[in-house]
């Protein structure tokens, strides 16, 4: 099968958009043009981004914070400007943005440090059944040590939240964890219900933005979200940088997670003290290059606008609604909402009794990348009674040809199977 | 992959056979791959060191399944103790063709169930042998 | 003051290795060299490691373990392929091999698993007085956690270890925590003889070796350690990625750090069990890009030869010890031993009343990059009685040009302070 | 940074004025600049709301030990409140230069603890405001 490289009938912003990725341009080993429709497991990165860890290695790498050269001048400024940077992008002061991993380590270091230091016995954390692993299992950890209990609030055959216990279950409850989308279907949750709520129950609510940050506009100070926890490279930035935004007089009240070099007031060998937030939460010598590149990835998002995104990937899901229907009476069901509004650019499916794995690994000869199998959501699985979906995931860069490549590897599949 | 999938595995894939479970099994194993989440589970019944019957049961990828149910084929009549001496080019006679690195752990979570089985404690992957 | 950007005499392997650093090529802003001389805080890039990110960016970038197609494959082998060569950089297995952020994070994670399962009120904890914040404050937290106390192998006043009541502080002791080398004054622990002796007490040792990979041969099984923690941007790879080695049988004991996507087995929504070591370690998304160009990092070390590192850094301590005693009769003083042998290419001094950051700040105008400061040892400087020190450390591509400069800013300094 | 430290600089760091303790101080704070280690105590006496008399006590670089000590010339007979609301400007006319931005703690570590003597409690950094 020959694809052509781009369609004619590109739009000329996405046209551009598409050109600022490398990775875009490269045919795979089959000689297929790459069509990469798993951006909700990672993203792919656009050029200034890759420039600026260059520029950063080439011209300016120094530690920070204490370095009088140069260099070292330099490179503090940039590493603070992005902090700048990413706070302006959720509307955070930027003494509440703390530099971590990965969401999944932010999620973490609330539980080791608020959780720990708030939740007693009998105390209940509120999760919902939609919840990825990384927003289930520190919670679960945490009611180990702590003697809490996990409720979750339930989700409904097509993956939406149901609220309608949500007083009783958020009695008692000192903490909720809820995902701003989820991954596996791409659902929105109903975070302007739920916080209020959880608030007037005198709960701390902990968004899960790891899906969120990177399609929505994120105003942290408009959701009143207590902590908000996102990826970099889930959103063009580098991968091993992510941030945990929290409100900074809980960030205040909260004791370090890591304890080392650069978190420090002062140190004797038998005590310490600690610098303020967000330095407290910061331990050993940080991820300097990809902090400053996932800044750089938050200039290039403004740039294009989160609204254009947003509406971009509404009408691509929209579009694929409709090329995915063509297989319906083959066998093709697809799981979650059927309304692009009600979702972010996830839809996950299965086509007849092709395993999602058979189904990626065919798609894979055709250069189309979707993920297959639980997406860290085993227990939304087992609920659902599915093994395994397959998911494509569609982000700025992807553009109508590449749903129809998608719809032209299903074909594919549909031969090699005879489905 | 895309030659991967002949008529023979999606046979297998289909109309698996030895599928299902044994009355009473001397020896039996379970796993799943925690990357996809396809489980596997043998069951076997063993005389005088001798495999007589074998059924397994799961669900998972045409890969897996099929190489589980081409295994169960292979194993009959076989010593236990051969059984647990299996390497992975047992299973990569039997699908025939070659299967992507990420892949493999999906053709081999049949076998690992099935050494687990054979020795009593959980085998290592066939494939990181 | 002119600078020649290459000595006559430069010997041609380290001439290559210099032409391998982009950034050493780049003028400051006032024109002058770069002379950088504080790899003890973080290490200076070959183009190589630069070129790892790029292509890992350009080339394959997906996430990793799960995605079945073609880059994901690519980025899976890539990643786990690094882990080997950071396996056989240190003489270690590949499932011993953790990822982290840095030697900081490494020996959090060893106190929050290990040493909260395996400490008890009244055992000690024994460190040194030598050690990094990032080595001595994770265990007054785990301390205070337990009600285990701290004890410490004294130094004497030229750093070096005094062992001569090992026997005593080892007594009723759990765990020993030891820099391999110190960032301070360079001195080399005697890990040869303290680590049988721990090991004879019933303590575990965990090596702080942020300074000790970079610039020494490590074997860990010689060594016979059970945790060796260190950061990769200190040895040519990139800000973001560490390495803790554990040995297998206590990595197994040992209940997971962070816990999330990654590094389960098997998850409901109220229980989970969890992946073998190390991905029971590695919760979320790694640092993918970063985790490859530090195995890149190593591939150059390897090939540059540790064993020429040692005897070129050594040979530069000395020369460097010669040029600076020049500065002795106008004040200047060098803490540390004085054997280039004992250290490891790090010089603390003082110049008469000069403040060290006034004397970095000067040499900065001549593009000479020293550390000012505490070198996150603030109560080793207490102990000393110095509030601060200078600190010169060198690494493979420095030079002996490089020491001339850093007399030259001495000079200027000498001028500017009338001393 | 080189044409920073000037004589009058210089001077200040060898010879600080006002440094030392007060008999019986009214007011005092001090804190250090934790990327470097350096302390600076400021500690006064106040009449009516006004500064009558001030002392330092501290270690550090010339930039920090040069900036306190100027300062304590400075607010001699000024109020309070006034103290209170010094900008970094303040300092800046003093040491007279460009500052780079590292330094900046160095040079604001003696106002900021100022700031904290004169609020009663510990006062932002200057150059943050
Ligand atoms: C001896 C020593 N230990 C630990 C560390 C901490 O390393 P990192 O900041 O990379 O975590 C350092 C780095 O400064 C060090 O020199
Ligand atoms: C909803 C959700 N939460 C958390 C995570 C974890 O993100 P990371 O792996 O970057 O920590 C993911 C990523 O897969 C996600 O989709």
């Amino acid at each position: 099968m020959t694809q052509t490289l781009r369609t004619p009938a590109l739009d000329p912003k996405l046209a551009r958009i598409i050109a600022d990725f490398p990775i875009l341009a490269r045919p795979t080993s089959r000689g297929k043009r790459l069509v990469y429709l798993d951006s909700a497991a990672t993203s792919q990165k656009p050029r200034a981004v890759i420039q600026a860890l260059v520029d950063y290695y080439e011209q300016y790498n120094a530690n920070i914070h204490r370095g009088v050269y140069e260099i070292a001048e330099r490179a503090t400024a940039e590493f603070e400007a992005a902090r700048g940077k990413l706070a302006r992008f959720i509307n955070a002061d930027m003494h509440e943005i703390i530099w971590v991993r990965n969401a999944t380590e932010a999620i973490n270091l609330v539980a080791y440090t608020w959780g720990s230091t708030n939740l007693r016995a009998g105390d209940a954390i509120l999760l919902t059944e939609l919840e990825h692993h990384s927003d289930l299992v520190p919670w679960q950890a945490l009611a180990q040590r702590t003697g809490a209990q996990l409720r979750f609030i339930p989700a409904d055959e097509r993956g939406v939240l149901v609220l309608d216990d949500l007083d009783a279950l958020l009695d008692g409850c000192k903490l909720v964890a809820i995902g701003h989308v989820s991954n596996t279907l791409g659902t929105i949750a109903p975070l302007d219900a739920v916080i209020p709520r959880a608030h007037a129950a005198g709960a701390v609510v902990v968004v899960d933005g790891a899906q969120g940050a990177p399609h929505l506009r994120v105003d942290v100070k408009a959701l009143d979200a207590d902590f908000y926890a996102f990826s970099g490279h889930k959103m063009l930035g580098p991968t091993g940088i992510g941030v945990l935004y929290g409100k900074r007089a809980l960030l205040q009240a909260m004791p370090p997670f890591d304890y080392g070099g650069d978190m420090i007031h002062r140190v004797e060998y038998r005590d310490a003290t600690f610098a303020e937030p967000p330095w407290k939460f910061e331990a050993g010598t940080s991820n300097i290059a990809d902090a400053i590149a996932f800044g750089v990835a938050t200039d290039y998002l403004e740039n294009v606008g989160m609204d254009w995104i947003r509406e971009h990937e509404r009408a691509l899901t929209a579009y694929a609604f409709e090329r995915l229907s063509e297989f319906e009476p083959r066998g093709l069901a697809i799981y979650g909402p059927r309304d692009p509004a009600a979702t972010s650019g996830v839809i996950s499916f299965n086509f007849a009794d092709v395993h999602p794995h058979d189904l990626a690994s065919i798609l894979d000869t055709e250069g189309v990348c979707i993920r297959a199998g639980h997406h860290c959501t085993m227990p939304l699985m087992n609920k659902m009674g599915w093994s395994a979906t397959a998911r494509a995931s569609f982000y700025l860069y992807n553009s109508e040809a590449d749903v129809d490549a998608l719809a032209a590897g299903l074909e594919k599949a549909s031969k090699v199977f005879k489905v | 992959m895309d030659d991967f999938y002949r008529d023979y595995i999606l046979d297998h894939y289909r109309n698996p056979r030895n599928f299902g479970h044994l009355e009473k099994p001397d020896v039996e194993a379970e796993d799943l791959n925690p990357l996809c989440g396809d489980t596997i589970r043998m069951e076997l019944n063993v005389e005088g060191g001798v495999v007589r019957d074998v059924k397994f049961f799961g669900k998972g990828c045409a890969i897996s399944q099929a190489s589980a149910s081409m295994l169960t084929e292979t194993i009959k009549g076989m010593k236990l103790e051969d059984v647990a001496k299996l390497s992975k080019d047992a299973v990569l006679e039997n699908v025939g063709i070659g299967i992507s690195p990420t892949r493999m752990k999906c053709a081999m979570l049949g076998l690992r169930v099935l050494k687990s089985a054979a020795i009593g404690r959980l085998a290592s992957w066939p494939d990181e042998e």
